[in-house]
């Protein structure tokens, strides 16, 4: 079983939303279309208010090179363009839209048959996922387009499809690998069309046995994309962990996948770029799991992009009463929500809910230096260190002790016996550290 | 702690040459920071300049705060050229040289005139020197 | 500061201050040369005069000193006399065997062999357990006094090796050290025996 | 300020050895007793008193470049004088504190109050601090050498005040870096520096 | 409504804790606590109580009136300080010089630095060697093992192993002649009980206690195996060049506080280094100077100093051996 | 063999720091970081090799032949003085990027007790090495210098690496700065005492 | 008598040898040090806290004594007697500096402003600013971590338990804008410290409209403008929904202050009101 070299810890994985089917969310009254749906620069409207919409209908265009289109997830009336709060209460820009009816853009195909010939080329698979809004949805909605075209001189040698999952709870990648299995590879064929490659992998943890056996299934149909099991171990569907894993070669520090001639997309991302390039279907809706031990439904919806948190989370009977926190994804990465009325954006991956004996933090004590974070950061680096360097806000020495390299996985909070909120001021570190050092004129 | 790690010290620009441009070290070193200093003969009371050349003089003016950054093993290299070469020259020679015979006071006086010898060996060699021991400055920006 | 550096200001007053400076310290080290060497003298004579009986000799005038070769180590030796009569021999003896550094000692002997009294000169012991070799009320160096080493019942070495010396409790080595220091200058004393000096005197 | 001034400021405000931290070697070294640290404190005060006054005469004569030159001189001169009249005088304390009469030359206090204070000042104004600073330097290894007898060795300047034996770290290496740590923060807490 | 909790993520955590750890080391020592009130009965149990008694009210007070912060002392870490100071003591150590280890260990090693965490050096070694320092006719002054409860009253007292091995190469016999001399310095003794401090007497006990704590993960094996590792080939070596002069390397890894220090005191968490390869480095530096110390130097034993000298140097390994790292650079 | 002894005693056993208290002001005021602290070693060790090597000369081919060895400390401090200057210059006019570099680096060494003690002690302190003690001759003399220099910078990095750790830890104020690394030095000092006996 | 004319000759040789390498020292580093940057040091604080930007109050007094003038230097600690003092020493003129203070626009305490939702992070304001808009309604308000509070070397900041606001202790206050850099928030802010200590200034930060606002913070200042209109010095702006006072023009009138609808206006150390006045009290948080 493979899995990455250093590092890691154990949460319980606690999958209990694994066995509900995807089920379609309702189509809400009111659409709140975020105009920040990915990395980088936030979209332009091209709709005004009293305007009519369809389904898919393009309704902000990408305003920069890494930034992606946002299209309509529902149809009726924009309302209005205003500011509305995401789940960290920031204002962002949404297009406001009432909803009225469910009438979709002709040009997309909403039949259940599977297209499995590639027609399009190369430019014009890239081309078409940068239309359809593609971003990854494996956590970080990062424009795919620009993911496909790698930058002059580095070369694609083969692309990973991030079926790990490693976060305990979310069970969305699951259920469409069980659910969707052949759109997801038909997904990753596009991609390696796209970039010019001949080999593909899809990692799975291991405990997701259903899976692996559904894609296995597929072999022969896909022969130059193989299935890899892979050990349960947290972050395994960390991108650098997944390249070790999958191919054994790593990432440089303060480099990118491309370095190691991998392209890591996520299988939620391989079934937009499917159902982009083949039905010619925008992203506009997601698939995510309403979980949690206390939850008054274990759910995995498919929810229209924009539709209230709030909305979802009525479905399933409102907060629990003994739920202390509310997650948007999982509980090692997610973030905690501060404002249910958010909508829900294109990466939405989950709703978690966590009672207080589950998710409160512990007093703080001191460090007793017992090295479990080191010896848990799966990056290498020591996270006692870069906590107190953090905190002492000596910048030049996090530097040097490369806090640059965490990916903010959280293992070492996970796993720290003194309770230290390593992660809180490592990431705050980590902002100032590149900032400093993006602000070094280049060499 | 890291091998790359950089020695840096506010200074303030005293003059600006065709060359360069030389600095002024203002807090020059722990000493200049302790309550005791007057009282210290272990004081380090000399104002350090330093002259940097290969850099764009006119971005500087004189008077103007800079930063001036030095890699730390160039200050373990000048150590190791100016002090530890010659200890370890001065050491093989007063070891090696009353093997043979010859007189304490000779052997000391020969051992002193090897480094002496040494020292004029770097002189004549100082071009290379000064080629290794560059430094930088950076503009603060706060 | 009133006066320019100048080189020639800088070496006349340098060259001023210098003069000055060892003017003085040559006359006072000329002052004070004789009290210097009557206090080393002080020091050795009452150091003499704690291990030897009565006496009114000067026995650290280079008269009365004897420096004695025993197994390759020199030893001092200092006749005590009380008019013409040798009233006992203070020998310096020292060794290397101490807990840390050399210990040396006074060893005062009658006439006839026996140990009048012993006394610390120098040592580097651990203070509060080998030191106590230096205190000359402790019972470890009480005991030495009155007995004779060439007598069969007194066995110089401590209890550990089969000897008769108690030792200072958890200061074996330093105990052992004292006697192998102890037996030189019995050795020394023997030596002199020999020689025939003691009894030419007696 | 006042001459008693002069003389207090070296004990609290400028003490040499807990407030400015200066001449920790002997300090550390001679303090094994209170006699000893008492000693090695009026050994270093009167080289100090002398160094000062004479300093302060010269002074104005004194071209900068070569001030402290001409100082070392004067102290070192001062000290050897020392070494003399201690052989002659007190051989036994002298053998006590051994190597570190003679490094009382280096010691920074006489050095720093020559350049801080007597060569701006006048002879007597300079033997008033020279006389306070060296008080509160003779104290200080006093009230060390005090509390390591005490602890070491269960004797209060020599006198036994108890049977048996003290904690030998004390008296030894360790103790005295010890002493002298927690003596400085229980200064710096009475004195709310 | 009612208010959610927000924090940064990860928003779950392990279960371990502090004092699940040090309960888990107390756990660990109990064979070796067995063992010695076993064989020193109520001397034995009076210096434990003692030590841990004193090592908790020390950081109590100070923590309290000092400091005039919330009392520590529910970590646990100061009776783990507390029993292994008592196991360090020759058992019959009377009661009040455990209580100045403890001032000495608690007060002076660790409260000073800031308490649990922020100490150099290991807190019951610091108050070992300065009893020992200190207190030397005390301190080696030592009782038989004398099986079952009350025989040890009027127990014998004997000479370490190590000590006795010193003494007697001292005295100028030879290695082979001493253990012929000696029976209890057979394997077999050396393995259940023979004379020492308290709970160094059986190396059985305090080897159960190391497979203890590894299989609940507690420590890491580097440090004790790279100590155990560096006695056995460095003593190995003299053993070989001169087998008269120097004792063999089973009989080093056997005596002493060989194992109770390599097991349970280097291996202090605070005190050791942070990398897998640094704790390496630290045990071989602990196993030469122990080697050294034992074999030339005026002490029999020298482990405690050996830590003691490491401990200082763990802050320039962990300045100077980081992890490997999860990739280089890039270009 | 002898030079063996030599180095263990005054590194280890007898350092110049630790159980001989000299040195001790640089050593609680210049080691707050290691790489200052294995410089000033390197610039330490030279100096008094130095310093050693003329102060025996004069001592055994000046002083003593005069009859005026009651000079030595005046005629020792102002030759210390002299050489440590004399060799500044030298370093300047050889490159002064060399020593713009040495000069940011370093605090300047002027003289301190541990350069005028190891030169005193050097020709006044009998030595033992197993048998009689003596003397040291010059080469000795200047090994036991180097190899105490060696000690003074063995110590001081240590500390430097204890105290950088320790800008990261919760010391309580008052015992921040000189008073912690007094304990430090106290605690090493009994660790070092481990070594006694070895030569 | 050999003894001393040896002791002489040898010690004057070497003085004499001494004198020229010293000398020869001299002429190599010119560096005598400026004995007056002893003196200007010996008037500083002594905090070495950096407020004056430079290194340290010695890096301070280099710079005074560098310097062709002191426009640009200004030790915030010692203020405007210790500059006096300076600029006396050096023959300098100096302009005096208009005492400041940190003042918090900030009146969101715990009643007037309810907290949302609760936050269960390291207590540190940049962390928790990083994390999401905070745990009130207001996304430009106060986070109450202290951040501010640990920035100042001087304690004159806290936070009052009550309100859960940090207050400034005008006394202990040098104005050395440490706390201005600390606070993410950007709500603390160094005013002039006014005739008598008297400030009138809009405690609040809040850019959103006046509804929003109202709703989140019952102190928050709403945009209205009336207290623009009352001012008869032209000294309020309104930008932003936000109303700001400007303190050079401000002329202690409070004439604005009975005017603002929720008190947001505040007015330190006035002699105590007529009993009509809306929030008389509002402003102890800052005296
Ligand atoms: C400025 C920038 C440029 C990037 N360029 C590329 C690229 O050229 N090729 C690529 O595969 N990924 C690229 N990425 C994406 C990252 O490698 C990574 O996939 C993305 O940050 C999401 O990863 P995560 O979910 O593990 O955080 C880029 C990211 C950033 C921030
Ligand atoms: C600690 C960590 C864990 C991650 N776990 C997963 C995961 O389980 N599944 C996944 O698809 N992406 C995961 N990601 C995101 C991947 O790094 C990467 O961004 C993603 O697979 C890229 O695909 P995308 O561009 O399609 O989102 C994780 C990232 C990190 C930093
Ligand atoms: C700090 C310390 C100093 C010691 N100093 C001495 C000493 O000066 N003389 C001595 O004989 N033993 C000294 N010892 C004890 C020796 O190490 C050794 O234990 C002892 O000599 C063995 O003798 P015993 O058989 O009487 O116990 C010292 C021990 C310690 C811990
Ligand atoms: C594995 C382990 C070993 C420990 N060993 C010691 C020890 O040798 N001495 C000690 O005082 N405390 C020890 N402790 C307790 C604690 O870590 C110690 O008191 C800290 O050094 C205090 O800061 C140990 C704890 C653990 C978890
Ligand atoms: S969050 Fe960063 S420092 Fe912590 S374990 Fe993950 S990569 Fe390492
Ligand atoms: S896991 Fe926690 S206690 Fe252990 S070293 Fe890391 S920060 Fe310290
Ligand atoms: S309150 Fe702010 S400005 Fe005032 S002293 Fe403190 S940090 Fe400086
Ligand atoms: S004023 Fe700013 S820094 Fe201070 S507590 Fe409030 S948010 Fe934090
Ligand atoms: S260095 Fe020894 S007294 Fe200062």
């Amino acid at each position: 079983m493979r899995t990455f070299s250093m590092g890691g810890v154990h949460p319980a994985d606690n999958k209990i939303s694994r066995d509900a089917a995807i089920e379609n969310f309702p189509v809400p009254e009111v659409a709140y279309i975020s105009m920040s749906q990915h990395l980088g620069a936030p979209a332009e409207p091209v709709v005004a208010a009293g305007d009519k919409v369809k389904v898919g209908q393009l309704i902000a265009n990408a305003s920069g090179f890494i930034s992606a289109p946002v299209h309509s997830s529902v149809s009726g009336t924009v309302k209005s363009i205003e500011t509305v709060k995401d789940i960290a209460g920031n204002p962002c820009k949404a297009v406001v839209i009432t909803v009225e009816g469910d009438e979709w853009v002709e040009t997309i195909d909403r039949s259940d048959n599977i297209v499995r010939e590639i027609k399009l080329d190369s430019k014009q698979i890239i081309e078409k996922i940068k239309e359809c809004g593609v971003v990854g949805l494996g956590g970080a909605t990062f424009p795919t387009c620009v993911k496909l075209s790698p930058p002059p001189g580095k070369k694609a040698e083969f692309l990973i499809i991030n079926g790990a999952e490693c976060e305990p709870y979310l069970t969305s990648d699951y259920r469409v690998l069980i659910e969707m299995p052949e759109q997801v590879l038909i997904g990753a064929s596009i991609m390696m069309k796209a970039l010019g490659v001949s080999q593909g992998y899809v990692g799975i943890e291991e405990n997701k046995p259903e899976a692996i056996e559904k894609l296995r299934g597929y072999a022969a149909q896909y022969p130059n994309i193989q299935i890899v099991p892979l050990k349960k171990k947290y972050p395994q569907g960390g991108e650098k962990q997944l390249i070790d894993a999958v191919v054994g070669r790593k990432v440089p520090s303060m480099g990118l996948p491309i370095d190691t001639g991998a392209v890591v997309q996520n299988v939620g991302t391989a079934l937009a770029v499917y159902e982009a390039v083949q039905k010619n279907k925008p992203l506009f809706e997601g698939i995510l799991t309403v979980t949690g031990e206390c939850s008054g439904a274990q759910k995995n919806y498919r929810h229209r992009v924009g539709t209230p948190m709030s909305a979802i989370i009525a479905a399933v009977g409102g907060v629990p009463e003994n739920a202390a926190k509310v997650i948007s994804g999982g509980p090692m990465m997610g973030k905690a929500v501060s404002n249910l009325d958010a909508p829900t954006l294109k990466g939405s991956s989950s709703v978690l809910f966590l009672t207080y004996e589950q998710t409160k933090r512990e007093e703080e004590q001191n460090c007793i230096r017992c090295a479990k974070c080191v010896g848990a950061c799966p990056m290498g680096l020591e996270p006692y260190l870069l906590n107190k360097l953090s905190k002492a806000q000596r910048w030049d020495d996090a530097e040097s002790n490369r806090i640059f390299d965490c990916i903010e996985c959280g293992c070492c909070s996970f796993t720290c016996p003194s309770h230290i909120p390593l992660l809180d001021s490592i990431r705050y570190g980590k902002g100032q550290v590149m900032k400093i050092m993006r602000s070094r004129p280049k060499k | 702690m890291g091998k790359n790690i950089e020695i840096r010290h506010r200074g303030r620009v005293c003059a600006i040459t065709q060359e360069g441009v030389k600095v002024e070290i203002l807090n020059k070193s722990m000493c200049a920071a302790c309550h005791a200093r007057s009282l210290c003969s272990l004081g380090d009371e000399q104002i350090k300049t330093v002259s940097v050349k290969y850099c764009d003089s006119s971005m500087f003016s004189i008077g103007e705060e800079v930063e001036v950054v030095m890699r730390q093993t160039m200050g373990l290299k000048a150590v190791l050229f100016s002090y530890v070469y010659p200890l370890i020259i001065l050491m093989i020679l007063l070891l090696s040289l009353p093997r043979l015979n010859i007189n304490e006071l000779f052997s000391a006086l020969l051992a002193v005139l090897a480094v002496a010898a040494y020292y004029l060996f770097l002189y004549l060699c100082r071009g290379r020197i000064a080629k290794s021991f560059i430094f930088t400055i950076a503009k603060l920006n706060n | 500061m009133a006066i320019e550096s100048s080189l020639r200001n800088m070496v006349i007053v340098l060259f001023a201050v210098c003069l000055v400076a060892s003017a003085a310290l040559g006359g006072i080290y000329t002052l004070t040369k004789e009290p210097i060497e009557a206090a080393q003298v002080a020091k050795t004579n009452s150091a003499i005069a704690a291990v030897v009986p009565e006496f009114d000799n000067n026995p650290s005038d280079s008269a009365n000193v004897r420096e004695i070769d025993v197994d390759g180590a020199v030893s001092k030796v200092y006749v005590a006399k009380k008019g013409e009569e040798v009233v006992g021999y203070a020998i310096e003896s020292s060794t290397s065997k101490g807990f840390s550094g050399n210990i040396t000692i006074m060893v005062g002997f009658a006439p006839d062999g026996t140990i009048v009294n012993t006394s610390v000169i120098s040592h580097a012991e651990t203070p509060g357990l080998g030191a106590k070799i230096a205190n000359p009320e402790d019972p470890f160096i009480v005991q030495f006094a009155g007995k004779n080493p060439g007598n069969p019942d007194f066995k110089l070495a401590v209890k550990k090796d089969g000897g008769s010396v108690d030792a200072i409790t958890a200061s074996t080595i330093t105990s052992r050290a004292f006697c192998d220091a102890v037996t030189t200058a019995y050795k020394v004393f023997c030596k002199i025996n020999e020689s025939g000096e003691a009894q030419e005197q007696l | 300020m006042s001459k008693f001034g002069l003389i207090t400021k070296g004990i609290i405000k400028e003490n040499p050895t807990f407030a400015l931290v200066l001449g920790m070697c002997p300090t550390i070294a001679t303090t094994t007793s209170a006699i000893n640290g008492l000693g090695m404190g009026l050994a270093t005060t009167f080289v100090l008193i002398l160094s000062n006054m004479l300093i302060a005469a010269v002074a104005p004569v004194i071209p900068a470049k070569i001030k402290i030159p001409s100082y070392i001189v004067i102290i070192a001169s001062l000290v050897t004088v020392l070494q003399f009249v201690m052989q002659a005088y007190v051989p036994d304390l002298y053998a006590t504190l051994g190597i570190f009469i003679p490094l009382i030359v280096v010691n920074c206090i006489i050095l720093g109050r020559a350049e801080a204070f007597a060569c701006k000042h006048s002879v007597l104004d300079s033997a008033m601090d020279g006389i306070g600073i060296g008080l509160g330097f003779s104290l200080s290894l006093t009230v060390i050498g005090f509390v390591r007898e005490l602890l070491g060795g269960l004797s209060i300047f020599g006198n036994r005040i108890a049977e048996g034996d003290g904690m030998l770290a004390f008296v030894l290496a360790p103790g005295g870096f010890l002493v002298l740590g927690y003596l400085m923060v229980l200064f710096r807490k009475v004195t709310k520096q | 409504m009612k208010q959610l909790l927000v924090s940064p993520s990860p928003h779950v955590h392990g279960k371990e804790n502090t004092r699940n750890l040090m309960r888990d080391v107390i756990i660990a020592l109990l064979p070796a606590v067995a063992v010695s009130i076993y064989y020193f009965g109520l001397s034995a149990i009076i210096l434990l109580v003692a030590g841990i008694a004193s090592c908790i009210l020390v950081e109590y007070l100070i923590q309290r009136f000092c400091f005039k912060g919330k009392s520590t002392i529910g970590d646990c870490s100061a009776i783990v300080t507390g029993i292994l100071l008592a196991l360090n003591l020759p058992p019959a150590s009377p009661w009040w010089i455990i209580v100045i280890g403890s001032i000495v260990a608690i007060g002076v090693a660790k409260m000073t630095f800031g308490g649990l965490g922020q100490n150099i050096f290991n807190p019951a070694l610091v108050g070992r060697v300065f009893l020992l320092v200190s207190f030397p006719v005390i301190m080696t002054d030592w009782t038989a093992p004398a099986s079952f409860f009350g025989a040890s009253l009027d127990a014998s007292t004997g000479a370490t192993p190590l000590a006795l091995v010193k003494e007697a190469l001292a005295n100028g016999q030879t290695v082979s002649q001493i253990f012929a001399d000696n029976p209890s310095l057979s394997y077999s003794q050396l393995l259940f009980a023979r004379v020492g401090s308290a709970g160094e007497i059986s190396a059985i006990a305090l080897l159960i206690g190391f497979v203890y704590l590894l299989a609940r993960r507690v420590i890491k094996p580097h440090i004790t195996l790279s100590i155990w590792a560096t006695v056995f080939v460095f003593s190995g070596i003299l053993w070989l060049c001169n087998p008269d002069q120097f004792t063999d390397p089973i009989f080093n890894l056997l005596t002493g506080g060989m194992l109770l220090g390599s097991i349970f005191m280097a291996t202090d968490y605070v005190t050791s280094p942070m990398t897998t390869k640094g704790m390496v480095i630290f045990g071989v530096g602990i196993g030469v100077i122990t080697i050294l110390i034992r074999e030339f130097g005026s002490y029999p034993e020298g482990i405690s100093f050996a830590i003691l000298i490491m401990n200082a140097v763990v802050p320039l390994i962990n300045m100077y051996v980081k992890p490997k790292r999860f990739a280089k650079e890039a270009k | 063999m002898e030079y063996i002894i030599i180095i263990i005693s005054a590194v280890f056993v007898n350092n110049i720091l630790l159980s001989q208290f000299l040195g001790i002001c640089p050593f609680l005021g210049v080691s707050n970081k290691v790489s200052t602290a294995v410089g000033m070693s390197g610039a330490v060790c030279f100096v008094m090799a130095l310093s050693t090597l003329v102060t025996y000369l004069l001592q055994y081919y000046v002083l003593n032949p005069l009859n005026i060895g009651f000079m030595q400390t005046i005629v020792f401090i102002l030759v210390i003085a002299a050489l440590v200057q004399m060799v500044e210059i030298i370093l300047k006019k050889i490159s002064p990027s060399l020593y713009q570099a040495l000069g940011i680096y370093l605090p300047l060494i002027t003289t301190n007790c541990a350069v005028l003690g190891v030169a005193i002690l050097v020709v006044t302190k009998e030595f033992t090495f197993g048998g009689e003690p003596a003397m040291l001759n010059l080469a000795e003399s200047v090994v036991y210098a180097v190899a105490s220099a060696l000690g003074f910078g063995l110590a001081m990095t240590l500390m430097a690496g204890i105290r950088e750790q320790l800008e990261l830890a919760k010391v309580p104020e008052a015992f921040r700065g000189v008073p912690i690394a007094l304990i430090i030095a106290g605690i090493m000092a009994m660790a070092f005492m481990g070594f006694s006996g070895i030569v | 008598m050999s003894t001393i004319i040896i002791t002489v000759a040898s010690l004057s040789i070497l003085g004499l040898l001494l004198a020229v390498v010293l000398y020869a020292v001299a002429q190599k580093f010119k560096v005598e040090e400026d004995p007056r940057i002893d003196i200007v040091e010996s008037l500083m604080p002594g905090a070495n806290c950096g407020g004056c930007g430079q290194a340290g109050c010695r890096a301070f007094a280099e710079a005074c004594v560098k310097a062709s003038n002191l426009d640009n230097l200004y030790c915030p600690v010692g203020g405007n007697p210790v500059m006096q003092k300076v600029a006396g020493a050096l023959g300098f003129e100096v302009a005096e500096k208009a005492p400041m203070v940190a003042v918090v626009r900030c009146a969101g305490s715990c009643d007037k402003r309810p907290k949302t939702n609760t936050y269960d992070g390291v207590a540190s304001c940049a962390v928790m600013n990083s994390l999401y808009s905070g745990d009130t309604g207001c996304k430009y308000g106060c986070l109450g971590k202290g951040d501010c509070v640990a920035a100042c070397k001087f304690g004159a900041l806290s936070l009052d338990p009550v309100t859960g606001l940090p207050v400034v202790d005008e006394d202990k206050c040098t104005a050395c804008g440490a706390c201005v850099k600390a606070c993410p928030k950007g709500i603390i802010e160094l005013r002039n410290k006014g005739v008598k200590s008297r400030r009138i200034f809009v405690s609040c930060v809040n850019k959103d409209k006046g509804g929003i606002a109202r709703k989140a913070c019952s102190a928050a200042c709403i945009g209205c403008g009336k207290c623009a209109k009352v001012c008869q010095f032209d000294a309020i702006t309104v930008e932003n929904n936000l109303a700001y006072i400007d303190f050079t023009k401000c002329r202690l009138c409070t004439k604005c202050v009975a005017e603002c609808p929720t008190g947001a206006i505040h007015a330190v150390n006035f002699p105590p009101k007529p009993p009509k006045a809306a929030e008389p009290k509002a402003a102890e948080q800052n005296s």
